[in-house]
Protein backbone atom coordinates (compact mmCIF):
# COMPACT_ATOMS: atom_id res chain seq x y z
CA UNK A 1 0.00 0.00 0.00
CA UNK A 2 2.84 2.45 0.66
CA UNK A 3 4.42 4.34 -2.01
CA UNK A 4 8.28 4.05 -1.70
CA UNK A 5 10.67 6.28 -4.23
CA UNK A 6 14.16 7.08 -4.27
CA UNK A 7 15.12 9.72 -6.58
CA UNK A 8 17.17 12.92 -7.65
CA UNK A 9 14.62 15.27 -8.50
CA UNK A 10 12.82 17.38 -5.91
CA UNK A 11 9.26 15.76 -4.82
CA UNK A 12 5.70 17.74 -4.78
CA UNK A 13 4.64 17.89 -1.37
CA UNK A 14 1.36 19.00 -2.15
CA UNK A 15 0.65 16.47 -4.96
CA UNK A 16 1.65 13.75 -3.06
CA UNK A 17 -0.58 14.97 -0.19
CA UNK A 18 -3.16 15.35 -3.06
CA UNK A 19 -2.29 11.38 -4.23
CA UNK A 20 -2.69 10.07 -0.63
CA UNK A 21 -6.19 11.97 -0.44
CA UNK A 22 -7.44 11.06 -4.00
CA UNK A 23 -11.12 9.32 -4.22
CA UNK A 24 -11.68 8.46 -0.30
CA UNK A 25 -13.07 10.03 2.39
CA UNK A 26 -12.18 7.95 4.76
CA UNK A 27 -9.34 10.21 5.98
CA UNK A 28 -9.02 12.08 8.86
CA UNK A 29 -5.72 13.18 9.07
CA UNK A 30 -2.64 13.60 7.64
CA UNK A 31 1.29 13.26 8.98
CA UNK A 32 4.07 14.92 7.54
CA UNK A 33 7.83 15.46 7.36
CA UNK A 34 10.15 17.09 5.30
CA UNK A 35 13.67 16.84 5.93
CA UNK A 36 16.19 19.97 4.76
CA UNK A 37 19.42 20.38 3.82
CA UNK A 38 20.83 22.92 6.76
CA UNK A 39 23.50 25.61 5.52
CA UNK A 40 25.63 24.77 8.60
CA UNK A 41 27.35 21.83 10.09
CA UNK A 42 28.95 22.22 13.57
CA UNK A 43 28.90 25.65 13.29
CA UNK A 44 30.65 26.21 9.84
CA UNK A 45 29.22 26.85 6.69
CA UNK A 46 28.38 24.24 3.65
CA UNK A 47 28.11 24.71 0.22
CA UNK A 48 26.31 21.60 -0.72
CA UNK A 49 25.18 17.94 0.76
CA UNK A 50 25.71 14.76 -1.80
CA UNK A 51 23.23 11.66 -0.88
CA UNK A 52 25.29 8.21 -1.67
CA UNK A 53 23.29 5.49 -1.17
CA UNK A 54 23.04 1.44 -1.96
CA UNK A 55 20.55 1.20 -4.81
CA UNK A 56 18.25 -2.01 -4.64
CA UNK A 57 18.62 -2.28 -0.54
CA UNK A 58 17.55 1.23 -0.17
CA UNK A 59 13.88 0.22 -1.78
CA UNK A 60 14.01 -2.36 -0.14
CA UNK A 61 14.42 -1.21 3.77
CA UNK A 62 12.39 2.08 2.83
CA UNK A 63 9.53 -0.57 2.12
CA UNK A 64 10.42 -2.27 5.13
CA UNK A 65 10.14 0.69 7.16
CA UNK A 66 6.72 1.57 5.74
CA UNK A 67 5.38 -2.01 6.47
CA UNK A 68 6.26 -1.55 9.64
CA UNK A 69 4.51 1.43 10.20
CA UNK A 70 1.50 0.07 8.32
CA UNK A 71 1.71 -2.99 11.12
CA UNK A 72 1.70 -0.60 14.27
CA UNK A 73 -0.76 1.62 13.36
CA UNK A 74 -3.93 1.73 11.54
CA UNK A 75 -3.11 3.94 7.93
CA UNK A 76 -4.56 4.77 5.60
CA UNK A 77 -1.97 5.04 2.99
CA UNK A 78 2.15 6.29 3.73
CA UNK A 79 4.34 7.58 1.20
CA UNK A 80 8.37 8.00 1.79
CA UNK A 81 10.34 9.78 -0.93
CA UNK A 82 13.88 10.12 -0.55
CA UNK A 83 16.14 12.08 -3.00
CA UNK A 84 19.71 11.32 -3.87
CA UNK A 85 22.64 13.00 -5.12
CA UNK A 86 24.08 16.70 -4.84
CA UNK A 87 21.79 19.08 -2.72
CA UNK A 88 21.92 22.77 -1.77
CA UNK A 89 21.44 24.12 1.47
CA UNK A 90 17.05 24.92 1.88
CA UNK A 91 16.88 21.58 -0.17
CA UNK A 92 14.14 18.76 0.97
CA UNK A 93 15.91 15.46 1.51
CA UNK A 94 13.15 13.61 2.42
CA UNK A 95 9.21 13.02 2.28
CA UNK A 96 7.17 10.77 4.75
CA UNK A 97 3.07 11.36 4.72
CA UNK A 98 1.04 9.01 6.77
CA UNK A 99 -2.99 9.02 5.95
CA UNK A 100 -5.07 8.09 9.00
CA UNK A 101 -8.38 8.10 9.93
CA UNK A 102 -7.36 9.67 13.14
CA UNK A 103 -4.55 12.05 13.74
CA UNK A 104 -2.57 10.46 16.48
CA UNK A 105 -1.73 7.81 14.65
CA UNK A 106 -0.90 9.64 11.49
CA UNK A 107 1.52 11.89 13.89
CA UNK A 108 2.69 8.74 15.71
CA UNK A 109 3.48 7.15 12.57
CA UNK A 110 5.35 10.15 10.97
CA UNK A 111 7.81 10.19 13.51
CA UNK A 112 8.07 6.44 13.83
CA UNK A 113 9.17 6.51 10.31
CA UNK A 114 12.00 9.29 10.45
CA UNK A 115 12.89 8.17 12.99
CA UNK A 116 14.01 4.44 11.82
CA UNK A 117 14.51 5.78 8.34
CA UNK A 118 17.36 7.51 9.97
CA UNK A 119 18.85 4.56 11.41
CA UNK A 120 17.92 2.14 8.67
CA UNK A 121 17.81 3.54 5.59
CA UNK A 122 21.39 3.05 3.84
CA UNK A 123 21.89 6.77 3.16
CA UNK A 124 25.27 8.32 3.84
CA UNK A 125 25.72 11.85 3.79
CA UNK A 126 29.05 13.90 2.71
CA UNK A 127 29.02 17.67 2.97
CA UNK A 128 31.61 20.00 1.19
CA UNK A 129 32.47 22.61 3.22
CA UNK A 130 32.98 26.41 2.59
CA UNK A 131 36.46 26.07 4.43
CA UNK A 132 38.79 23.07 4.49
CA UNK A 133 37.96 19.56 2.44
CA UNK A 134 34.77 17.72 2.26
CA UNK A 135 33.57 15.34 5.34
CA UNK A 136 31.54 12.48 5.58
CA UNK A 137 28.70 13.36 8.08
CA UNK A 138 29.23 10.97 11.39
CA UNK A 139 25.86 8.73 12.74
CA UNK A 140 24.15 10.52 15.83
CA UNK A 141 24.32 8.74 18.64
CA UNK A 142 20.76 10.79 19.02
CA UNK A 143 19.03 9.07 16.20
CA UNK A 144 19.90 5.95 17.59
CA UNK A 145 17.92 6.85 21.08
CA UNK A 146 15.16 8.26 18.37
CA UNK A 147 14.62 4.88 17.19
CA UNK A 148 15.08 2.68 19.86
CA UNK A 149 12.21 4.77 21.70
CA UNK A 150 10.07 2.99 18.98
CA UNK A 151 11.37 -0.78 20.07
CA UNK A 152 8.97 -1.10 23.39
CA UNK A 153 6.42 1.36 22.12
CA UNK A 154 3.02 -0.11 20.43
CA UNK A 155 4.53 -4.01 19.96
CA UNK B 1 32.47 -16.45 -4.91
CA UNK B 2 30.49 -13.77 -3.67
CA UNK B 3 30.35 -9.86 -4.91
CA UNK B 4 31.32 -7.37 -2.24
CA UNK B 5 30.17 -3.79 -2.50
CA UNK B 6 31.45 -0.54 -0.67
CA UNK B 7 29.85 2.20 0.28
CA UNK B 8 31.14 5.98 1.67
CA UNK B 9 34.40 6.60 2.98
CA UNK B 10 34.76 2.56 3.17
CA UNK B 11 34.47 2.97 -0.72
CA UNK B 12 37.35 5.89 -0.85
CA UNK B 13 39.74 3.55 1.67
CA UNK B 14 38.90 0.38 -0.47
CA UNK B 15 39.41 2.60 -3.83
CA UNK B 16 36.79 0.43 -5.55
CA UNK B 17 32.85 0.39 -5.53
CA UNK B 18 32.81 -3.05 -5.61
CA UNK B 19 34.62 -6.26 -6.19
CA UNK B 20 33.95 -10.21 -6.76
CA UNK B 21 35.72 -12.72 -4.73
CA UNK B 22 35.91 -16.42 -4.26
CA UNK B 23 35.15 -17.00 -0.59
CA UNK B 24 38.36 -19.24 0.22
CA UNK B 25 37.52 -22.49 2.81
CA UNK B 26 37.63 -20.85 6.17
CA UNK B 27 35.85 -17.70 5.64
CA UNK B 28 32.42 -18.32 6.72
CA UNK B 29 31.18 -14.99 8.28
CA UNK B 30 31.24 -11.62 7.31
CA UNK B 31 33.24 -11.33 10.52
CA UNK B 32 35.76 -13.83 8.35
CA UNK B 33 35.26 -12.14 5.26
CA UNK B 34 36.51 -8.24 7.29
CA UNK B 35 39.79 -10.31 8.51
CA UNK B 36 40.53 -11.72 5.50
CA UNK B 37 40.10 -8.28 4.17
CA UNK B 38 42.18 -6.63 6.70
CA UNK B 39 45.28 -8.83 5.94
CA UNK B 40 45.02 -8.65 1.84
CA UNK B 41 46.42 -5.57 1.29
CA UNK B 42 47.60 -1.71 2.79
CA UNK B 43 43.49 -0.50 1.61
CA UNK B 44 42.07 -3.03 3.47
CA UNK B 45 43.99 -2.58 6.63
CA UNK B 46 42.93 1.05 6.51
CA UNK B 47 39.32 0.59 5.67
CA UNK B 48 39.23 -2.29 8.33
CA UNK B 49 41.09 -0.78 10.72
CA UNK B 50 38.05 0.10 13.19
CA UNK B 51 35.61 -2.76 12.68
CA UNK B 52 33.50 -1.29 15.19
CA UNK B 53 32.93 1.57 13.15
CA UNK B 54 31.83 -0.32 9.93
CA UNK B 55 28.51 -1.98 9.24
CA UNK B 56 27.50 -4.78 6.92
CA UNK B 57 24.41 -6.10 4.69
CA UNK B 58 24.15 -9.53 3.47
CA UNK B 59 21.90 -10.10 0.29
CA UNK B 60 20.93 -5.93 1.07
CA UNK B 61 19.75 -7.05 4.98
CA UNK B 62 21.99 -5.98 7.69
CA UNK B 63 23.90 -8.31 9.12
CA UNK B 64 26.13 -8.98 11.68
CA UNK B 65 30.07 -10.25 12.02
CA UNK B 66 28.41 -13.64 13.09
CA UNK B 67 26.38 -13.72 10.07
CA UNK B 68 27.01 -16.59 7.67
CA UNK B 69 28.24 -16.06 4.11
CA UNK B 70 27.30 -18.59 1.20
CA UNK B 71 28.56 -18.76 -2.24
CA UNK B 72 26.64 -16.61 -4.20
CA UNK B 73 26.10 -13.64 -1.65
CA UNK B 74 25.97 -10.15 -2.12
CA UNK B 75 27.55 -8.61 0.83
CA UNK B 76 28.00 -4.54 1.61
CA UNK B 77 29.92 -2.49 3.95
CA UNK B 78 29.48 0.96 5.08
CA UNK B 79 30.07 3.53 7.50
CA UNK B 80 26.55 4.02 9.84
CA UNK B 81 23.95 5.50 7.93
CA UNK B 82 23.50 8.64 8.02
CA UNK B 83 19.94 9.55 5.78
CA UNK B 84 17.25 11.16 6.71
CA UNK C 1 6.41 35.05 13.34
CA UNK C 2 3.53 32.81 13.01
CA UNK C 3 1.10 33.07 9.67
CA UNK C 4 -2.44 32.30 10.76
CA UNK C 5 -5.45 32.30 8.50
CA UNK C 6 -8.92 32.29 8.81
CA UNK C 7 -10.52 31.50 5.33
CA UNK C 8 -13.23 29.64 3.07
CA UNK C 9 -10.91 28.51 0.00
CA UNK C 10 -8.58 25.55 0.28
CA UNK C 11 -5.25 26.16 1.11
CA UNK C 12 -2.21 24.61 -1.17
CA UNK C 13 -0.05 22.88 1.43
CA UNK C 14 3.02 22.76 -0.92
CA UNK C 15 2.92 26.17 -1.30
CA UNK C 16 2.97 27.51 2.41
CA UNK C 17 6.26 25.31 3.07
CA UNK C 18 7.45 26.68 -0.09
CA UNK C 19 6.94 30.20 1.94
CA UNK C 20 8.53 28.66 5.24
CA UNK C 21 11.76 27.77 3.56
CA UNK C 22 11.87 30.62 1.19
CA UNK C 23 15.47 32.66 1.12
CA UNK C 24 16.69 30.87 4.53
CA UNK C 25 19.23 27.97 5.00
CA UNK C 26 18.75 27.10 8.96
CA UNK C 27 15.71 25.02 8.83
CA UNK C 28 16.34 21.01 8.85
CA UNK C 29 12.75 20.03 9.27
CA UNK C 30 9.61 20.58 8.97
CA UNK C 31 6.53 18.76 10.61
CA UNK C 32 3.20 19.26 9.02
CA UNK C 33 -0.59 17.87 9.82
CA UNK C 34 -3.22 18.26 7.73
CA UNK C 35 -6.98 17.50 9.49
CA UNK C 36 -9.54 16.30 6.62
CA UNK C 37 -13.54 15.97 6.81
CA UNK C 38 -14.25 12.49 7.24
CA UNK C 39 -16.95 10.78 5.13
CA UNK C 40 -18.81 9.30 8.27
CA UNK C 41 -19.58 10.25 11.43
CA UNK C 42 -20.66 7.37 14.51
CA UNK C 43 -20.73 5.64 11.26
CA UNK C 44 -23.00 7.31 9.60
CA UNK C 45 -22.51 9.03 6.33
CA UNK C 46 -22.28 12.65 6.20
CA UNK C 47 -23.33 14.63 3.12
CA UNK C 48 -21.35 17.81 4.12
CA UNK C 49 -19.64 19.79 7.73
CA UNK C 50 -19.86 23.34 8.13
CA UNK C 51 -17.77 25.19 10.27
CA UNK C 52 -19.09 27.82 12.37
CA UNK C 53 -16.18 29.97 13.93
CA UNK C 54 -16.17 33.20 15.83
CA UNK C 55 -14.54 36.20 13.98
CA UNK C 56 -12.00 38.15 15.61
CA UNK C 57 -11.95 35.65 18.82
CA UNK C 58 -10.65 32.95 16.21
CA UNK C 59 -7.78 34.65 15.16
CA UNK C 60 -6.59 35.46 18.29
CA UNK C 61 -6.67 32.49 19.46
CA UNK C 62 -4.87 31.17 16.57
CA UNK C 63 -2.38 33.60 17.06
CA UNK C 64 -2.04 32.64 20.94
CA UNK C 65 -1.31 29.14 20.47
CA UNK C 66 0.91 29.46 17.70
CA UNK C 67 2.90 32.45 19.81
CA UNK C 68 2.86 29.11 22.86
CA UNK C 69 4.54 26.82 20.52
CA UNK C 70 7.10 29.58 19.39
CA UNK C 71 7.92 30.02 23.10
CA UNK C 72 8.05 26.18 24.20
CA UNK C 73 10.32 24.95 21.07
CA UNK C 74 12.62 27.05 18.90
CA UNK C 75 10.59 27.12 15.35
CA UNK C 76 12.07 29.53 12.34
CA UNK C 77 8.35 29.68 11.15
CA UNK C 78 4.91 28.07 12.48
CA UNK C 79 1.50 28.21 9.77
CA UNK C 80 -1.51 27.73 11.22
CA UNK C 81 -4.50 27.90 8.24
CA UNK C 82 -8.32 26.85 9.63
CA UNK C 83 -10.85 27.15 7.26
CA UNK C 84 -14.74 27.56 7.87
CA UNK C 85 -18.06 27.13 5.90
CA UNK C 86 -18.98 24.26 4.10
CA UNK C 87 -16.94 21.43 3.40
CA UNK C 88 -17.30 18.08 1.59
CA UNK C 89 -15.86 14.38 2.37
CA UNK C 90 -12.34 14.37 1.68
CA UNK C 91 -11.78 18.22 2.32
CA UNK C 92 -9.09 19.49 4.01
CA UNK C 93 -10.16 21.74 7.27
CA UNK C 94 -6.95 22.40 8.54
CA UNK C 95 -3.05 23.14 7.77
CA UNK C 96 -0.21 23.26 10.43
CA UNK C 97 3.05 24.00 9.90
CA UNK C 98 6.12 24.57 11.79
CA UNK C 99 9.80 24.87 11.02
CA UNK C 100 12.94 23.76 13.01
CA UNK C 101 16.65 23.29 12.86
CA UNK C 102 15.79 19.93 14.23
CA UNK C 103 12.98 17.11 13.70
CA UNK C 104 11.84 17.01 17.24
CA UNK C 105 11.15 20.11 18.05
CA UNK C 106 8.84 20.38 14.49
CA UNK C 107 7.29 17.40 15.12
CA UNK C 108 6.32 17.84 18.44
CA UNK C 109 5.31 21.54 17.86
CA UNK C 110 2.86 19.83 15.18
CA UNK C 111 1.36 17.53 17.57
CA UNK C 112 1.06 20.21 20.56
CA UNK C 113 -0.36 22.65 17.69
CA UNK C 114 -3.43 20.83 16.44
CA UNK C 115 -3.71 19.57 20.11
CA UNK C 116 -4.37 22.90 21.39
CA UNK C 117 -6.24 24.02 18.52
CA UNK C 118 -8.98 21.46 18.99
CA UNK C 119 -9.29 23.00 22.47
CA UNK C 120 -8.81 26.54 22.43
CA UNK C 121 -10.26 27.56 19.06
CA UNK C 122 -13.33 28.70 18.68
CA UNK C 123 -14.87 26.79 15.74
CA UNK C 124 -17.99 24.53 15.91
CA UNK C 125 -18.29 21.75 12.89
CA UNK C 126 -22.27 21.03 11.98
CA UNK C 127 -22.75 17.55 10.48
CA UNK C 128 -25.02 17.28 7.25
CA UNK C 129 -26.41 13.84 7.31
CA UNK C 130 -27.08 11.35 4.77
CA UNK C 131 -30.35 10.40 6.66
CA UNK C 132 -31.52 11.97 9.91
CA UNK C 133 -31.01 15.92 10.70
CA UNK C 134 -28.27 17.91 10.84
CA UNK C 135 -25.99 17.73 14.22
CA UNK C 136 -24.19 19.66 15.89
CA UNK C 137 -20.73 17.98 16.65
CA UNK C 138 -19.99 17.74 20.14
CA UNK C 139 -16.52 18.12 22.16
CA UNK C 140 -14.51 14.56 22.90
CA UNK C 141 -13.08 14.05 25.68
CA UNK C 142 -9.92 12.41 23.85
CA UNK C 143 -9.09 15.58 22.59
CA UNK C 144 -9.30 17.53 26.28
CA UNK C 145 -7.17 14.17 27.08
CA UNK C 146 -4.68 15.09 24.31
CA UNK C 147 -4.53 18.73 24.63
CA UNK C 148 -3.83 18.52 28.81
CA UNK C 149 -0.69 16.09 27.93
CA UNK C 150 0.82 19.50 27.22
CA UNK C 151 -0.41 21.20 30.25
CA UNK C 152 2.76 19.37 31.72
CA UNK C 153 5.27 19.12 29.49
CA UNK C 154 8.41 21.50 28.11
CA UNK C 155 6.99 23.97 30.71
CA UNK D 1 -24.45 47.74 28.01
CA UNK D 2 -23.14 44.55 26.35
CA UNK D 3 -23.20 43.05 23.23
CA UNK D 4 -24.05 39.49 23.48
CA UNK D 5 -22.81 36.81 21.34
CA UNK D 6 -23.97 33.25 20.60
CA UNK D 7 -22.81 30.49 18.54
CA UNK D 8 -23.48 27.25 17.47
CA UNK D 9 -26.69 25.32 18.78
CA UNK D 10 -26.68 28.35 21.43
CA UNK D 11 -27.35 30.86 18.78
CA UNK D 12 -29.91 28.07 17.53
CA UNK D 13 -31.90 27.98 20.84
CA UNK D 14 -31.63 32.16 21.11
CA UNK D 15 -32.73 32.42 17.64
CA UNK D 16 -30.41 35.21 16.99
CA UNK D 17 -26.57 36.14 16.64
CA UNK D 18 -26.52 38.97 18.82
CA UNK D 19 -28.39 41.24 21.02
CA UNK D 20 -26.91 44.28 23.17
CA UNK D 21 -28.24 44.34 26.71
CA UNK D 22 -28.33 46.65 29.54
CA UNK D 23 -26.09 45.30 31.98
CA UNK D 24 -28.85 45.19 34.79
CA UNK D 25 -27.22 46.25 38.75
CA UNK D 26 -26.72 42.94 40.35
CA UNK D 27 -25.14 41.67 37.15
CA UNK D 28 -21.41 41.71 37.94
CA UNK D 29 -20.15 38.09 36.25
CA UNK D 30 -20.71 36.06 33.58
CA UNK D 31 -22.75 33.67 36.12
CA UNK D 32 -24.95 36.54 36.80
CA UNK D 33 -25.63 36.96 32.88
CA UNK D 34 -26.14 33.41 32.71
CA UNK D 35 -29.09 33.63 35.43
CA UNK D 36 -30.61 36.93 33.75
CA UNK D 37 -30.50 35.19 30.21
CA UNK D 38 -32.16 31.81 31.79
CA UNK D 39 -34.94 33.98 33.14
CA UNK D 40 -35.88 36.18 30.89
CA UNK D 41 -37.45 34.09 28.30
CA UNK D 42 -38.52 30.64 27.25
CA UNK D 43 -35.70 30.80 24.57
CA UNK D 44 -32.71 31.64 27.06
CA UNK D 45 -34.08 28.84 29.52
CA UNK D 46 -33.84 26.39 27.01
CA UNK D 47 -30.35 27.74 25.91
CA UNK D 48 -28.96 27.99 29.34
CA UNK D 49 -30.99 24.98 30.28
CA UNK D 50 -27.85 22.94 30.96
CA UNK D 51 -24.94 26.17 32.08
CA UNK D 52 -22.50 22.96 31.99
CA UNK D 53 -22.66 22.36 28.21
CA UNK D 54 -22.13 26.62 27.80
CA UNK D 55 -18.97 27.92 27.55
CA UNK D 56 -18.22 31.55 27.23
CA UNK D 57 -15.83 34.32 26.50
CA UNK D 58 -15.53 38.03 27.62
CA UNK D 59 -13.67 40.38 25.20
CA UNK D 60 -12.88 37.59 23.16
CA UNK D 61 -10.90 35.31 25.87
CA UNK D 62 -12.08 32.15 27.75
CA UNK D 63 -13.71 32.86 30.48
CA UNK D 64 -15.72 31.39 33.78
CA UNK D 65 -18.61 31.82 35.44
CA UNK D 66 -16.82 34.19 37.89
CA UNK D 67 -15.26 36.11 35.55
CA UNK D 68 -16.23 39.99 36.03
CA UNK D 69 -18.39 42.16 33.34
CA UNK D 70 -17.84 45.39 32.44
CA UNK D 71 -20.03 48.11 30.76
CA UNK D 72 -19.06 47.81 27.30
CA UNK D 73 -17.72 44.01 27.17
CA UNK D 74 -18.31 41.73 24.01
CA UNK D 75 -19.55 38.68 25.67
CA UNK D 76 -19.82 34.94 23.69
CA UNK D 77 -21.63 32.18 24.42
CA UNK D 78 -21.22 29.09 22.61
CA UNK D 79 -20.80 24.79 22.83
CA UNK D 80 -17.27 23.13 23.62
CA UNK D 81 -15.58 23.84 20.50
CA UNK D 82 -14.39 21.26 18.02
CA UNK D 83 -12.58 22.43 15.06
CA UNK D 84 -9.12 21.10 13.90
Amino acid sequence: MATVRVQTPAFDTGAELAALLAGRTDVGGIGCFVGVVRGTAGGQPILSMTLEHYPGMTERALTAIAAEAEARWELQGCTVIHRHGRLLPGEPIVLVLTASAHRQAALDATAFLIDWLKTRAPFWKHEEMAEGGPRWVEAHSGDDAAAARWDTMKL
Amino acid sequence: MARILYFAWLRERMGRTEEVLPLPSGVETVGGLIALLQQRDAAGAGAFAHPAMVRAAVNQEFATPGTPLQDGDEVAFFPPVTGG
